[in-house]
C-alpha cells in the first residue's frame, strides 16, 4: 500500500475510475497537459488524450453547462473548477440546471456530474483563494456536497462521487492537499455518501467538523486527551449534504456536549444546521449549549492576518474546556 | 504596410419564399408535396393549439405560458429540418417543435398546468424540456452535441432561442465551447424583436444577431424567419454541415412577436399597434397557403379541413389533459435523486403523515 | 395617509428618493417603460427619463456589474432582477465584488447599491419563479439582507436601503405584492436595518419570520390566542444580515419557547442560524426544543402541488401546541 | 434578389514601428522627446520592478504574483495614453500601468505581500485595484464610463484583460451594455497568446479578439502589442473617441506571456521554448531603445543611467515595504462595513480579548 498525500490519492481514483469507465470525461481549465494547477489531475493527459482530459476555455458557467449537456448525453464528466473562489459564475447552472433536470423530467433525464474543486484558506493564497462557501451548496436542493478530510476519505468518496447517480459537488481542503501522506489502497473502493465518520470515540464532548478541520479537531481531542482533560469524540461530517443527523446526534446524546468547528463565515454556515438539528433531536441531552468555532462574517484576509481567521487547534482546545466547565 | 486587413466578413439574408408566396427555384429545399403539407398542418395545428391554450389559461385551468403565434415559420420550420436521432433544446417559445418532435399536446398542457409530470417525452424522443431561465440551456446543447461526436453519432443538436438571450453570459459561453471544441450544434436564433418590453435595438447595437457568430469563429447567417423554406433549408444545410463534422453555426430567424411576451404580459403598454399590423401581414402560415395554393397543393376547401383537423386533434387533447388526476402528494420528493435520501424521507413521511390524520 | 399594496409603496418610495437625490438610478430588465412585470416601478419612466430608469439588456451578471461600477462612479443604483430565480448569475458579482469593494480597498471605493427582486413561491408561478434562496446572500460577508413584510416596512426600509452606504440586497415576497393594502404615510420615513421588529407581544411561544411569512405567524398567532390556547410573541427578523440576535434571545428568554418559520429549503436556510443563536445565547431558558416550520429539501414543487410545500397557518398552529405540550 | 449581403466586416492590425525601430511616419503619434522618454522609463522601470519582485517572491517575502516582463508595450502604452481624468480598471498583470498611475511600489509590494492596506492609491489617482476574478471587472469599467458620461464628465474608462478573459460570460456582457449605452470604454485585450496552459487556438476558434467587437456593434482593432507606438496610439484614439461621446472600442495588443503565469507556475510543462525565444526577440522595451538611439534621444550610457535610476527606486521602494508594520488584527474588521455591525463588533472583541490574554 502505497503512501499518497491527497493530490496523489484523487489524481489515481480518476485514473483508475477512467480506466474502469470510458465515459468519464475530466474537463476544466489547465486540467490537461499541465495536470491542474494543483497537479490533480497529472498524467491523465498524456494517458487518456484530449479527448477525455479536455482543456475548457476559461468560463466556469461554461464548464458546468457543458457537462450537464454531457451527462445528458450519456457521459460522467468530472469538471474541476480552478479554485472555488470561482465557481461563482456557474453557481447558477449547478442550481437551475444540474440540481433540477430529475425532478423537473421525472427522472427521464439526468445529470450524475462531479464538480471538483479546491477550497479553504490556510494558503497564502491571493483574494477569491481562500474562500469556504460549502453551506450555499448544501443549501441546494438536488445537489450532494461531499468534501473528504485526507487522502483515504478523498480517494473512496471521490470513487463513489464519479458513480452516483447524481451531481455532485466535491470539495478538497487546498490545506490538507500535500500537508499529509497516509496508506491508500491501490485498489479502488468506495467510501458512503451521506454517512458521518466517527473518527475517534470519546464521552465527554463531540467534536465536528469536515475537511481540513477534522484534522484541527483531531489534534485538540488529542491534546486534551494528553493532557487528561477529557476525552472527545471527533467527527467528521464529510458529506455536508445529505446531512447524516443520525450519527450527529447518537454522539451528542452520549456525550452531552457539542462544538462544531468551520472555517466559513459563523453566519449562515453549516455549522447553524448541525446545530440546529441538535437543537431539535437532541437537546434535552445536552450539558452545556452547542457551540460554533467558526469564520468570522468578513471577508477572509490576507496572508498577513490569515491566522487570525482560521479556527486554531488552541482555539479549539480552549473552547472544548470551557463548554466542559458550563 | 502598417495597418493591414487581417480578416474580413459579411453576414448573409437568406429569403425563399417572398409575402405572395412566390419562391426562387433556385433556393427552394427539395420538400416532396407530402412533406409540404405535413409542414403546413403543424403549422396550423401550432397555431389553433396556441389560441387554446390562451382560452385555457384565460379560465385559470393553464399558468402563465409563452405564445408562439406568428413564429411558426420560424422555429416550426428549423425543428421540421431534424432527423429522429437529432436532439432538440429549445427555450419555452417553441410549442410547434414540442408538437412535431413527438411531445402529446395533453402532456404539454399537463407541464403548464403545473404538473411536472408533462415534461416527460415519449420514449425514444430526443429533446429536452422548456428552460426557462433565459439564455442558459444553449450550453446544455453544446455539451450534448458534443457527446454525440464523442459516441460517433450522425446526429446534431438544434438549439432555439430568442435575442434577449443572446445577451446572457451564458449564451456566449456556449457558442465558444461549440466552437471550440467543433461541436455539432446549430444555433437558432428567434429574433422576434423584443424581449417583453425591451426592442432589439435596446438589445444590441449590432446590426443582426448573425453576426454575433463571427467573435467565435463561426458562420452566421440571418433568413427571413416567416418563410418557413428560407428557415427549413438554412437549418437543414446547417445540420447536415454539423453531422458532417463541419462544426456549429448561428443562424438568425428575422420575425415578429405578434402576440404579447406570455399571457401575464400587456404589449400596448411598450409598443405600438401599427409595428405589429405590418408583421401580421407576413404571418408565416398564410404566405405557405399562397404558396401551396398556386402550386395546386392546397385549396380552400383543403384549408378548412386542416383547420377542423387541427382543432378536433386539440378539442382531443384538451379532454384527454382534464381528466387528468392530480400528481399525488409523494411527488413532490419522487425524484429530487435517484434515491431518495434519509433526510427527504423524513420530510416525505412526515407531510404524508399529516395529511392522513387530515382525512 | 393613503392604503397602498407593497408594490405600490416600494414605487413611491423609489420615486421619493429619486426626487429627494438625483443620483439614485433604477435599472433592469423592463424597469422602464413598461413599469417593471409587476409594475413596481410603474410611472418612474415617464417622471425620470430613461436615463434614470433604464432599461437594461437581458442579463443579470451585467445589471449587477455595470451597477457596482455606477455606484464607484458615484451614482446610488437600485438594479432590478426581475425575479430571484433569476438572480444566480449575478451571485458572483454580489459575492466577489460588490460586498468586497470596501473590504480590499480599506474604504477607498465603495458600493452603496441596491438590488431588489421579487422572491417567494404561493403565486403559481413557472418553474424557477417560487425559490426563496435569501440564505445564500446572508452567508456572504459584506452584503445586507432585508426582507420586508408589509407595505408599510417596505417603503421604510427600501428608503433606508437605498441611503445605506453599502450593498443590500432587497427581497420583496411577490406573494404580498397586492395581497393586503395598509396605511402608508405619504411622506418619507425610514426603518432600520439590523433590527428586528416584534410585532405581536406574547408571554408562551416566540413565532419567528421574515417577508410572506410574517403574515403567516401572525395570523396563527391570532388564532391560538382567539381560542385561547396560547399567548404568542411574534417577531418579524427583517434583515436577516446584519441579523439581530439580541432582539430574538430577549423574546426567547422571557416565553421559552421558539419556532421558526420560512419557505426556504430547511436544510441550510437561515432558520438553521437562528435556531443555533438560540442555542447558544439561551438554552438554558428553553421549555421546549427551537423547531423550524420550513420547506422541504426539494425543488418547490410547480402549482399543483404548491401548497404542500408552503408553511400553512395551519400547520403552524399545529406545531405551537406541540411545543407548548412539549 | 433572395441572398442578401447585410452587412460586411474588416479588421486591421495597426503596426507603427517595426523590430528594429523604424516607424512608420504617417502613423507615428506625435510624442515629444520628452514623452517618448517619460515612456522608456516606466517601461524600463516595469522590468526592473518585476524582476526584483519575482526574487522577492522566491524569497518568501511575497505570494504568489503574475509577471508581466515582455508586455510592457502594451499596457503601459496604452495607460501612457490616460488623462488624469480618465480611470482605469485593470485586470493583474499590468505592474506598469499600476506605477505609472502614481501607484506607490511599496504599496503595491504591500498588497502582493498579503495586506489589503497596499491597495490604496494616492489621493486623486482615478484606478481600481487588481481584480483576480478573470473578467469580471470589464463590467465595472462599463458602469464607471456610463458614470463618467452621465456626469457630464469628458474621461474615458481603459479597462485592461487578458484573451482568456474573453471566455467568461461577463466579458460578453460588458460589451454590451457598453455599446448599448455607448459608455466611454476603451477594452483592451492583452492577447499574450496564452492562458495559463491552454494556447490562443483552444481558448476561442475566432482569428482575432478584435472582431469579438463586431457582434456588439462596436470597432475592434488589432495592434503589435510589442510595439509601444501602434498601442498608443490606437488606445489615445480611441479614448479620444470616446471622450467625444463616439462610444466604445475594443483593441487586441497581440503580445505574448514570455514568463511563467505566476510565481507558482511552470509553463515547460506545457509549451516549447523555442517559440518563446522567438518572442523574446520582439521585446517592447529593446524595440522601443533602438528606435531612441537611432533617432538621438538614447545612447548606451544613457540607458545604463535609465536602468540604473529604475534599480535605485526599486531598492527604495523594497526598503520602504520592508519597514511596514504588519496590519493590527482589527483591521481584519475594519471595513466590512461603512459602520461595523453589531455581530461583527461582537467577533471582533471577542478576537481581541483572546489575543489580549495570550500576551
Ligand atoms: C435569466 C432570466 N432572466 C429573466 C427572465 C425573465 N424573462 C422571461 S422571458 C424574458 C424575455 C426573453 O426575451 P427573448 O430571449 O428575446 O425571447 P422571447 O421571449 O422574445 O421569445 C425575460 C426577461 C428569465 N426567464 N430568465
Ligand atoms: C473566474 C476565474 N477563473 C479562473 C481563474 C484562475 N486563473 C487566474 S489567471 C488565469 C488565466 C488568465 O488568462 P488571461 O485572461 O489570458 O490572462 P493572462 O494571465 O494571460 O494575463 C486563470 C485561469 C481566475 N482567477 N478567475
Ligand atoms: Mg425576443
Ligand atoms: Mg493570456
Amino acid at each position: 500500500m502505497a503512501r499518497l498525500n491527497m493530490v496523489e490519492a484523487i489524481d489515481q481514483a480518476l485514473r483508475q475510475e477512467m480506466d474502469r469507465d470510458d465515459t468519464v470525461i475530466v474537463l476544466g481549465e489547465d486540467v490537461g497537459r499541465d495536470g491542474g494547477v494543483f497537479r490533480v489531475t497529472d498524467g491523465l493527459y498524456e494517458r487518456f488524450g484530449e479527448d477525455r482530459v479536455m482543456d475548457t476555455p476559461l468560463a466556469e458557467s461554461g464548464i458546468v453547462g457543458f457537462a450537464i449537456g454531457m451527462a445528458i448525453g450519456g457521459f460522467k464528466p468530472v469538471a474541476e473548477i480552478q479554485f472555488s473562489g470561482f465557481v461563482y459564475p456557474a453557481y447558477d447552472q449547478l442550481l437551475s440546471h444540474a440540481a433540477r433536470f430529475r425532478t423537473r423530467t421525472r427522472g427521464q433525464r439526468t445529470v450524475p456530474m462531479v464538480v471538483r474543486m479546491p477550497y479553504g484558506g490556510g494558503i497564502r493564497a491571493l483574494e477569491h483563494h481562500s474562500e469556504s462557501m460549502e453551506a450555499i451548496f448544501a443549501h441546494i436542493p438536488g445537489l450532494k456536497v461531499v468534501i473528504p478530510a485526507d487522502p483515504y476519505e478523498a480517494k473512496g468518496l471521490l470513487t463513489s462521487a464519479i458513480r452516483d447517480p447524481d451531481p455532485v459537488v466535491f470539495f478538497e481542503p487546498a490545506r490538507v492537499y500535500r500537508a499529509i501522506k497516509m496508506d491508500v489502497p491501490e485498489e479502488q473502493y468506495t467510501l458512503p455518501i451521506g454517512e458521518a465518520r466517527v473518527v475517534r470515540e470519546g464521552a465527554d464532548l463531540t467534536l465536528i467538523a469536515w475537511g481540513a478541520h477534522v484534522r484541527t479537531i483531531k489534534e485538540a481531542a488529542e491534546r486534551l486527551a494528553a493532557d487528561k482533560r477529557c476525552d472527545v469524540e471527533v467527527i467528521d461530517i464529510r458529506t455536508i449534504a445529505p446531512f447524516d443527523a443520525a450519527t450527529v446526534v447518537a454522539s451528542v446524546k452520549k456525550t452531552g456536549r457539542a462544538i462544531i468547528v468551520h472555517e466559513a463565515p459563523q453566519s449562515g454556515g453549516f455549522g447553524a444546521e448541525i446545530s440546529a438539528q441538535i437543537m431539535e433531536r437532541a437537546v434535552l441531552h445536552l450539558e452545556a449549549p452547542v457551540k460554533r468555532v467558526a469564520g468570522f462574517d468578513t471577508i477572509p484576509p490576507l496572508s498577513k492576518l490569515e491566522d487570525l481567521y482560521q479556527p486554531s487547534v488552541d482555539l479549539v482546545v480552549d473552547e472544548v474546556i470551557a463548554t466542559m466547565e458550563f | 504596410m502598417p495597418v493591414t486587413t487581417l480578416v474580413s466578413y459579411s453576414v448573409q439574408r437568406v429569403e425563399v419564399m417572398d409575402v405572395d408566396g412566390e419562391v426562387d427555384a433556385s433556393l427552394m429545399p427539395a420538400l416532396s408535396p407530402e412533406r409540404i403539407t405535413a409542414l403546413y398542418e403543424v403549422m396550423v395545428l401550432t397555431r389553433v393549439f396556441d389560441e387554446r391554450m390562451l382560452k385555457l389559461q384565460r379560465q385559470g385551468r393553464l399558468g402563465t405560458f409563452a405564445r408562439v403565434a406568428g413564429q411558426e415559420g420560424a422555429h416550426v420550420g428549423a425543428a421540421f429540418a431534424l432527423a429522429d436521432e437529432d436532439w432538440m433544446v429549445p427555450a419555452f417559445r417553441e410549442a410547434g417543435a414540442f408538437l412535431l418532435r413527438g411531445m402529446k399536446m395533453e402532456n404539454f398542457l399537463q407541464y403548464w398546468g403545473g404538473d411536472e409530470r408533462g415534461n416527460v417525452f415519449p420514449e425514444g424522443v430526443r429533446m429536452l424540456p422548456a428552460s426557462i431561465p433565459v439564455g442558459t440551456h444553449m450550453l446544455h446543447a453544446a455539451g450534448l452535441g458534443w457527446a454525440m461526436k464523442k459516441k460517433g453519432e450522425r446526429s446534431a443538436v438544434l438549439t432555439v432561442f430568442g435575442e434577449g438571450a443572446t445577451s446572457e453570459g451564458d449564451f456566449s459561453e456556449a457558442m465558444n465551447f461549440a466552437a471550440v471544441f467543433q461541436c455539432p450544434v446549430v444555433f437558432f436564433c428567434q429574433n422576434n424583436q423584443w424581449a417583453i418590453s425591451v426592442p432589439y435595438h435596446k438589445q444590441s447595437q449590432a446590426c443582426t444577431v448573425a453576426q454575433k457568430a463571427l467573435g467565435y469563429g463561426m458562420p452566421g447567417t440571418q433568413v427571413d424567419g416567416n418563410d418557413v423554406f428560407a428557415v427549413y433549408k438554412t437549418v437543414s444545410d446547417a445540420l447536415e454541415n454539423a453531422r458532417n463534422g463541419g462544426g456549429p453555426a448561428l443562424i438568425e430567424a428575422h420575425t415578429y412577436r405578434v402576440t404579447d411576451h406570455t399571457t401575464a404580459d400587456d404589449a400596448r403598454r411598450y409598443r405600438e399597434d401599427a409595428e405589429v399590423e405590418e408583421w401580421r401581414e407576413r404571418d408565416p402560415i398564410e404566405r405557405l397557403s399562397r404558396y401551396m395554393k398556386k402550386n395546386g397543393l392546397l385549396d380552400d376547401a383543403g384549408e378548412t379541413a386542416v383547420r377542423e383537423g387541427a382543432v378536433a386533434k386539440v378539442v382531443e387533447a384538451v379532454t384527454a389533459f382534464e381528466l387528468m388526476e392530480p400528481p399525488p402528494p409523494e411527488e413532490v420528493f419522487a425524484h429530487v435523486f435517484a434515491e431518495i435520501t434519509p433526510p427527504l424521507a423524513e420530510q416525505r413521511d412526515r407531510l404524508l403523515r399529516r395529511l392522513e390524520g387530515r382525512e
